[in-house]
């Protein structure tokens, strides 16, 4: 008994506060948040803290929350199992065949966080006290001043942009993201083998869509690739020379046929 | 605020210069033209608005600003004659389609990448003015051709994009993990909830 | 561009006092802060507006209005001491969370600052949401990704936040030198871990 004297000796008016603190439980954000309110009953700076005074106050707050039958969130748990082992740790003379850090220097990094985190309360304080805009100055209200020029301009922000790409890709989460629609693309090679094949007949001009491939030129999109390499497949046999292109006018059919000396020969 | 009238300077009003700078600040923040009443209800008991409008008005003669009057009331305006400053300043916001959006989240996450490879990932044609008014909005530019048959050319995001959208660089795009993470993949709406393309 | 040589006087910069002017002009008619950048764009060739807006900033010494720096770009405000008289044009902001706070606090003093480090130092996880509610009020944006494993991604605190909280640059934090001296914004990894992330 005589080896827990902080937690029996503790005052009615602290025993108090403690039951408070437990009745709040829910206003506290996380275990650090919680040992930097048990921290100021020490009253004293917190480099000056006492980690072992401080972890014996958690643990006592534990110990009541699990008296009065009160749940706390794992992550408090296991901050009480490792404050535990710190005090352990910090009472035992140091066992120099143990690796690992100190006692001290765990403690010392405790505190480090602690004050840390109470400074970033301090800050954010004096931050949301400055003068603010819109609150204790304020910007030009009419910003439309001179209408001269309507230019319009289009506008988005990271979070659309993320949102976008996260709306298309979860849609397709389960497909992969390689082309598997190769059976509705006719390639170039393709369609100059076929042309290569072909173009013995072309002794006169002639519609190059007629050299589609049957079984691609109805499904539009098999329509479409099968255009579009039987059309490369044409420009590259005429930079070979080996047949002629014409278009009367814009979006006229295009028409080839056989270079004159090849037909000649 | 309500301390500082239990004295007897209570009924004293602001020095004239003070009283000009309340006139200044309040033209300036409003959004309509201020009339002296209304002048006189904003400022403290005793206060003259008319002349220290007058004043503020000569202080501001020459100047790149003006105190104008707008029928019985007043306000500040750039001086006419530098309007040929001010034409950015009637730029028309839009919002970007959701076409076109989707469309530049790909090119940026997937730069460069195809036409074709646009739309095998949306599952969706892309049109070209979708690509066109990227183009022009110079948050997206033609990048290397892509050295497969047909060479089709690839897209790629510019550094206004990166400008825009307050990125160091394209690599810094959050992945889909970590906007699962922020939470961004719940507001899904659900399928053909939106608007057409 | 080789023209601009053909004819001296037709390119030559205005006097600097009309370049106050129209940086006066220019500050006066947006909301938002203007940067030198901007202002360089629309002035007319050879001006010096970052010169310009320094004797600016010192004419409006003392006045109701005020000229001021935020971040890379300038802007005017009205002088907070006149805040009581601007009831009518106070925008009601959501209230933030304390979580929301805090975690501003942390990114505007430790930036670039990861998701992990954020919480670490307050102990527990960031909750969803509350990165949300700070990008959409675009005080902080995506910084450069950390390269440590898993090249995490970090914010910072944006021109904007500058803005709001009257700041010239994030230099200017209340209190960021003591808190630098005290060793409180280093990223210091509890002793015996290998790796802080």
């Amino acid at each position: 008994m005589t080896d827990e004297p902080s937690i029996l000796e503790t005052s009615v008016s602290e025993r108090l506060a403690a039951e408070a603190l437990i009745v709040d439980v829910d206003g506290f954000e996380g275990p650090l948040d919680l040992l930097l309110t048990l921290s100021r009953t020490q009253k004293v700076d917190l480099r000056k803290i006492s980690v072992l005074q401080l972890a014996e106050q958690y643990l006592a707050f534990v110990e009541k929350a699990k008296e009065l039958r009160i749940e706390l969130a794992a992550d408090y748990l296991v901050m009480a199992a490792w404050l535990a082992f710190l005090k352990s740790r910090l009472l035992l003379p140091p066992d120099p065949t143990e690796e690992g850090p100190s006692g001290e220097e765990l403690a010392a990094h405790l505190a480090f966080q602690l004050e840390r985190l109470q400074a970033m309360r301090d800050t954010s304080a004096r931050l949301m006290g400055r003068d603010r805009l819109g609150r204790d100055f304020f910007q030009r209200g009419i910003t439309e001043d001179v209408t001269r020029t309507r230019r319009v301009t289009y506008t988005a922000n990271i979070l659309d942009l993320m949102q976008a790409y996260a709306r298309i890709r979860t849609k397709d989460e389960f497909r992969p993201l390689s082309f598997d629609a190769r059976e509705s693309i006719l390639t170039m090679e393709q369609a100059l083998d076929r042309l290569r094949g072909l173009i013995g007949f072309a002794g006169e001009w002639t519609d190059i869509m007629s050299y589609l491939p049957d079984d691609w030129a109805g499904d539009p999109k098999r329509r479409r690739s099968a255009t579009a390499s039987t059309f490369a497949a044409t420009l590259e046999l005429a930079k070979e020379g080996k047949l002629e292109l014409r278009q009367a006018e814009t979006f006229a059919p295009l028409q080839m046929r056989m270079r004159g000396d090849a037909r000649d020969g | 605020m309500a301390e500082e009238r239990d004295d007897d300077s209570l009924f004293e009003a602001p020095p004239m210069a003070e009283q000009e700078r309340m006139v200044e600040a309040i033209l300036f923040a409003s959004a309509e033209p201020v009339s002296v009443r209304e002048l006189t209800g904003r400022m403290p008991h005793g206060s003259k608005p008319a002349e220290a409008v007058t004043h503020l008005q000569k202080r501001y003669e020459g100047r790149g600003i003006r105190v104008v009057r707008v029928g019985e009331a007043w306000a500040i305006r750039t001086a006419p004659d530098l309007g040929f400053l001010m034409q950015k300043e009637t730029v028309e916001t839009r919002k970007l389609s959701r076409a076109a959006i989707e469309t530049l989240a790909i090119i940026a996450y997937h730069q460069p990448v195809t036409r074709a490879e646009i739309e095998e990932i949306r599952g969706v044609a892309v049109s070209k003015g979708t690509i066109d008014q990227l183009l022009e909005l110079e948050w997206i530019k033609l990048g290397r051709r892509r050295m497969t048959p047909g060479r089709p050319v690839t897209f790629i995001a510019t550094e206004s994009f990166l400008d825009h959208f307050g990125l160091e660089s394209a690599r810094d795009l959050p992945g889909l993990k970590e906007l699962r993470q922020a939470g961004l993949l719940e507001n899904r709406p659900p399928p053909g909830a939106d608007e057409p393309d």
